[in-house]
């Protein structure tokens, strides 16, 4: 389990700046909302908890297929799911270093990009928190989207529909959390109901996802 | 004899071409008999007008598209158990067809909303949630065309369906908890005080019915269709064998 | 007796491929597979692999004694050679890396990145591999493409002490192997199937 | 030149829904922008030209990476250098089969999304014709990037990261023609640069892409 | 002299593997390369076909005479056997279509989908487009991968009706291919560069 998080992780770094990537791609979707709705200060900090948890969404997006679609074009796939290691936790595993190199960057710089779109100072704290209970389900639920595709070269699209319409409830309520934040309500339920999709997704998609992945290379 | 011989392909085509002419002309009957009645026979609305009669397409095109995905739904979980082809196809079938609801409802909704709200469309969480039914509905779809081997699809879409259906209750939780309503509650409840008035109900229960058989018509003529569409890959593959 | 198949038949996208198929793997044995391209060879390693399942048929395979080697050799071109076969003993729990590397002649490509080998140096990577896993018995599909003589030979060499030691083998291939007896080749072409066999779940249209 | 447009579209189509998955995907980002921002109807009409704009981006760069990655990994792009077609030709047909399964359909629904987010209906055709004029640049200026990042393996998000700068241009200049439309401004100056910019990238940037693809091909 | 290669270097990832690599392809005649997995086969291949410029020395290759195939043959799985074939036609504009498919045995398999070929099939797939192509110079890398011993057979025929017909090729394999005396056989080894020599790009800096 630790030798594959461990070499999926070398992949990420070796592959090109794994952790830079995303954070790059994160700031630039950020910087290209002023730059298409106006730069109007008042409108930005009004829309800022949602284009940020909007922008951790695509990027975790758009690093999805690599969840498995490499070691699946090199034949590593089968011999991973012909080899001891339970399937599932192959998926967990997976998925958590997606989440490493993925979210647990943005997490801690959202915040720090927050201030470019004009987001209340009270919102930082939340904003970062509703971000570190969310993203666990994007990445599970991108695992299991992943696994879906799998067997289509480049699905990159396909990808996406399938996987966006399922990211709705962790946007909404984490998006909320932060809008809460700002406005100083009560965060406690959007935020219980945020941990609980992570877990409920922690628990329940994994065995999905190893079904579908069996399928898929049957 | 059990329900499930019908599951056999061979069986199912026999049965439905019987039932098949039955459904399509009730359907349109009671369609006919809905519509006529409702637009041309009920009084205008004492606050909406005449634009009160979108409510004979509206209402049964949003009813028949949530209850298209609960169909599937369930047909999803008969293959996953019990492997019957005609199950995972029925499903297939019912997709295009739940679209098809999604998108009149969605429509005609919007062109009573341009009156009656003043915009045609608003961030309400019913119209939200049935939008987003419609985004999944787009990704079941998707995959469906996505991957060629039809067992394979099959099995994936029916997962998809599943895992589907407990975000989509999810997300309409969600939409609740993220914006208040304009648009109308529960009205068919037999029991509730602003019931919509017997003039219109009685038309509606009609029309209603006529979806409801014109949907399952459709689901037939469908699952027939890819039943045939698999029928003849089967026989290509026979006749092709190198 | 370790591995055996009685009257398996197998299919591919939709069409059944082999019928009947039955043999036994004793250890120290190998069976070696031919038959045309086509014929079936990688669909009835892959449902001995697991990875597929049979039309019908009994496969009886012990639990955890399989090692599987695809036409694709499961390489990470990002990772050296040597790290690419640690990754693989640590997934089998295992660490015999040196050995491995020194019987494929890959000690000198130990720290080379292994997506600049060339194809033949990538095939004794994927190879080198099966040393790495413990395991005892090989499925190995086509394992002599793109290998020099030389290597050929090795990897002769290796099967030999592989069956001496106890384990065993099953390969599918086009070019002969010398296992000094210890194999039995079955020529798939036996048993193929009518080409009008369907997989089942096309039968049910019919 | 046409056998490789019609095999591109063919092989767009045959992957599952060339056109209609942009499309999905560009829905399913103009619903979210409302899920993470908030229900309010004045604040989306403010930035929907902007959001519109941005979600025809995002379509497009996440279906860049087909241009030449799939004939890269099945060696059909080794095979093509080598065959009498010139380089430039290929880029410009490629880039053109991108335009034509993603942008194109784009181009005719955005006013119709643009009804959900309550764009002012004057501001309907401006967006069509921004966009029209403004997609050709953003498959051209794709191209050249699918091109950088060939060798690199699963590159989605190395590809965003030098993409959406290059990007930035054509969306202020579409969005700004939009915007003006919107307001019943002059439109002309904008309009003029966003074909400009698709004229001058279709006349050079194939030459760029091309020279890239032979080193990478190296 | 239909080809000339004279005092060649070529260099991979910053080493020169090969140098002084010097020979003439004349119309009719083949020439066949051979040396160990990592020699640089596939290197000098690239470089004849122009995808890779020579570190040092003349490659001489008459325009719009060469056709390559790859260890990677550049089939589109969602497109059939036809419609692989038919696009290389349109490419090279040519259109024996139908001659290439009887050639390798492929006409059964005419509409099926590239995607679903066995291994070999596949590469009979890519073995046929060299006959579409029409071109007479063929360079091929490791043709006989995952062949069956019949398949090896065909293109052992279709090779010596090439040059019969004229065309001439070059080849690189590790297995022997029989072309009745019209072949020279290039062992790489004697142009094996000493394991210190840099490309010119890597001198550079010293
Ligand atoms: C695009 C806009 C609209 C959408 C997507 C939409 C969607 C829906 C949906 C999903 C239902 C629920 C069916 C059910 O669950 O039973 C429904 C029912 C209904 N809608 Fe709409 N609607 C829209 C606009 C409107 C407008 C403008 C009106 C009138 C003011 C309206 C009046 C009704 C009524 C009376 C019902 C029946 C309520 C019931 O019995 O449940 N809708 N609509
Ligand atoms: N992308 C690369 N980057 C760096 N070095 C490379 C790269 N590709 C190949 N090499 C090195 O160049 C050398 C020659 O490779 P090449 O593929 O030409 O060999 P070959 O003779 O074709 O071998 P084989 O018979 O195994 O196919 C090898 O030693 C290999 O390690
Ligand atoms: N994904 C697939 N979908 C449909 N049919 C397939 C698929 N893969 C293989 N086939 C078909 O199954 C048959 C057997 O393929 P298989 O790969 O098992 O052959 P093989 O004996 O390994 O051949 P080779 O020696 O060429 O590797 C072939 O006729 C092939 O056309
Ligand atoms: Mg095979
Ligand atoms: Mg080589």
């Amino acid at each position: 389990m630790n030798a594959l998080l461990v070499r999926d992780l070398k992949l990420a770094i070796r592959a090109g700046g794994g952790f830079g990537l995303a954070l790059a791609f994160f700031l630039i979707v950020i910087v290209l909302v002023p730059l298409g709705v106006g730069p109007e200060m008042d409108i930005l900090s009004k829309i800022a908890p949602g284009v940020l948890w909007l922008g951790a969404l695509l990027a975790c997006l758009l690093s999805l297929d690599r969840i498995f679609a490499l070691d699946y074009e090199d034949g590593t796939l089968d011999l991973l799911v012909t080899s001891p290691l339970p399937l599932e936790a192959v998926i967990i595993t997976k998925a958590l270093a997606h989440w490493i190199t993925t979210s647990l960057p943005l997490v801690v710089v959202a915040p720090l990009l927050a201030v470019l779109l004009g987001l209340p100072a009270n919102g930082y704290l939340w904003l970062a928190i509703s971000l570190l209970l969310g993203s666990p389900a994007l990445s599970l639920i991108g695992t299991f989207g992943a696994a879906l595709t799998l067997g289509l070269k480049r699905g990159g699209l396909l990808l996406s529909v399938l996987v966006l319409p399922l990211y709705i409830p962790t946007l909404i309520f984490g998006a909320e959390v932060a809008q809460r934040g700002i406005d100083g309500a009560a965060v406690q339920t959007p935020l219980l109901l945020l941990a609980g999709i992570s877990f409920g997704t922690a628990a329940v998609l994994p065995f999905a996802s190893s079904a579908v992945l069996r399928i898929n290379l049957r | 004899m059990s329900l499930w011989e019908y599951a056999n392909p061979v069986k199912f085509l026999r049965l439905s071409s019987k039932v098949l002419p039955w459904a399509w002309g009730l359907g349109v009957a009671c369609l006919f008999i809905g519509l006529v009645w409702g637009f041309f026979f009920t009084p205008d609305d004492y606050r909406m007008g005449s634009t009160v009669k979108i409510i004979y397409l509206h209402v049964p095109s949003a009813l028949m598209a949530i209850n298209a995905w609960f169909m599937m739904l369930v047909a999803s979980l008969i293959w996953l158990i019990r492997r019957h082809h005609v199950s995972a196809l029925a499903a297939k079938a019912a997709a295009p067809v739940g679209v098809a609801m999604t998108l009149i409802a969605l429509v005609t909704g919007a062109i009573w909303g341009q009156p009656m709200w003043g915009t045609w469309w608003v961030w309400d969480p019913r119209l939200t949630s049935f939008l987003i039914l419609f985004l999944f509905y787009l990704g079941y779809l998707a995959l469906w065309a996505g991957i060629g081997n039809p067992d394979t699809a099959a099995d994936l879409t029916s997962i998809l369906c599943i895992v589907g259906s407990v975000f989509a209750v999810l997300s309409r939780y969600a939409v609740n908890f993220w914006s208040q309503g304009l648009h109308q509650g529960a009205s068919l409840s037999l029991d509730k005080e602003e019931n919509v008035a017997d003039v219109f109900y009685q038309p509606l229960l009609f029309s209603i019915a006529g979806f409801v058989l014109l949907f399952f018509a459709l689901v037939l003529l469908g699952t027939r269709s890819e039943i045939q569409f698999r029928r003849a890959r089967a026989l290509s593959l026979r006749g092709n064998a190198q | 007796m370790l591995l055996s198949v009685s009257d398996v038949s197998v299919s591919r996208g939709g069409r059944v491929l082999l019928e009947g198929v039955t043999f036994d793997l004793q250890a120290g044995r190998a069976i070696v597979l031919t038959g045309k391209n086509g014929i079936g060879k990688t669909s009835l390693l892959r449902t001995l692999a697991g990875l597929q399942d049979a039309n019908s048929g009994r496969v009886d395979v012990p639990q955890d004694t399989v090692v599987y080697s695809a036409h694709l050799d499961g390489i990470k071109y990002a990772l050296s050679v040597a790290e690419n076969l640690q990754f693989w003993g640590a997934v089998f729990g295992t660490s015999n890396l040196d050995v491995a590397l020194e019987t494929f002649e890959l000690e000198d490509l130990r720290d080379v990145m292994a997506g600049a080998l060339s194809a033949g140096q990538k095939r004794r990577l994927g190879l080198a591999r099966l040393l790495v896993t413990g395991r005892s018995i090989w499925l190995l599909d086509e394992p002599t493409v793109s290998l020099d003589l030389g290597s050929v030979k090795q990897l002769n060499k290796v099967l030999n002490d592989h069956l001496g030691a106890g384990g065993s083998a099953i390969i599918a291939t086009h070019t002969a192997l010398d296992l000094k007896g210890q194999e039995v080749t079955i020529d798939l072409g036996k048993f193929a199937a009518p080409k009008t066999g369907l997989a089942a779940s096309e039968e049910a249209f019919l």
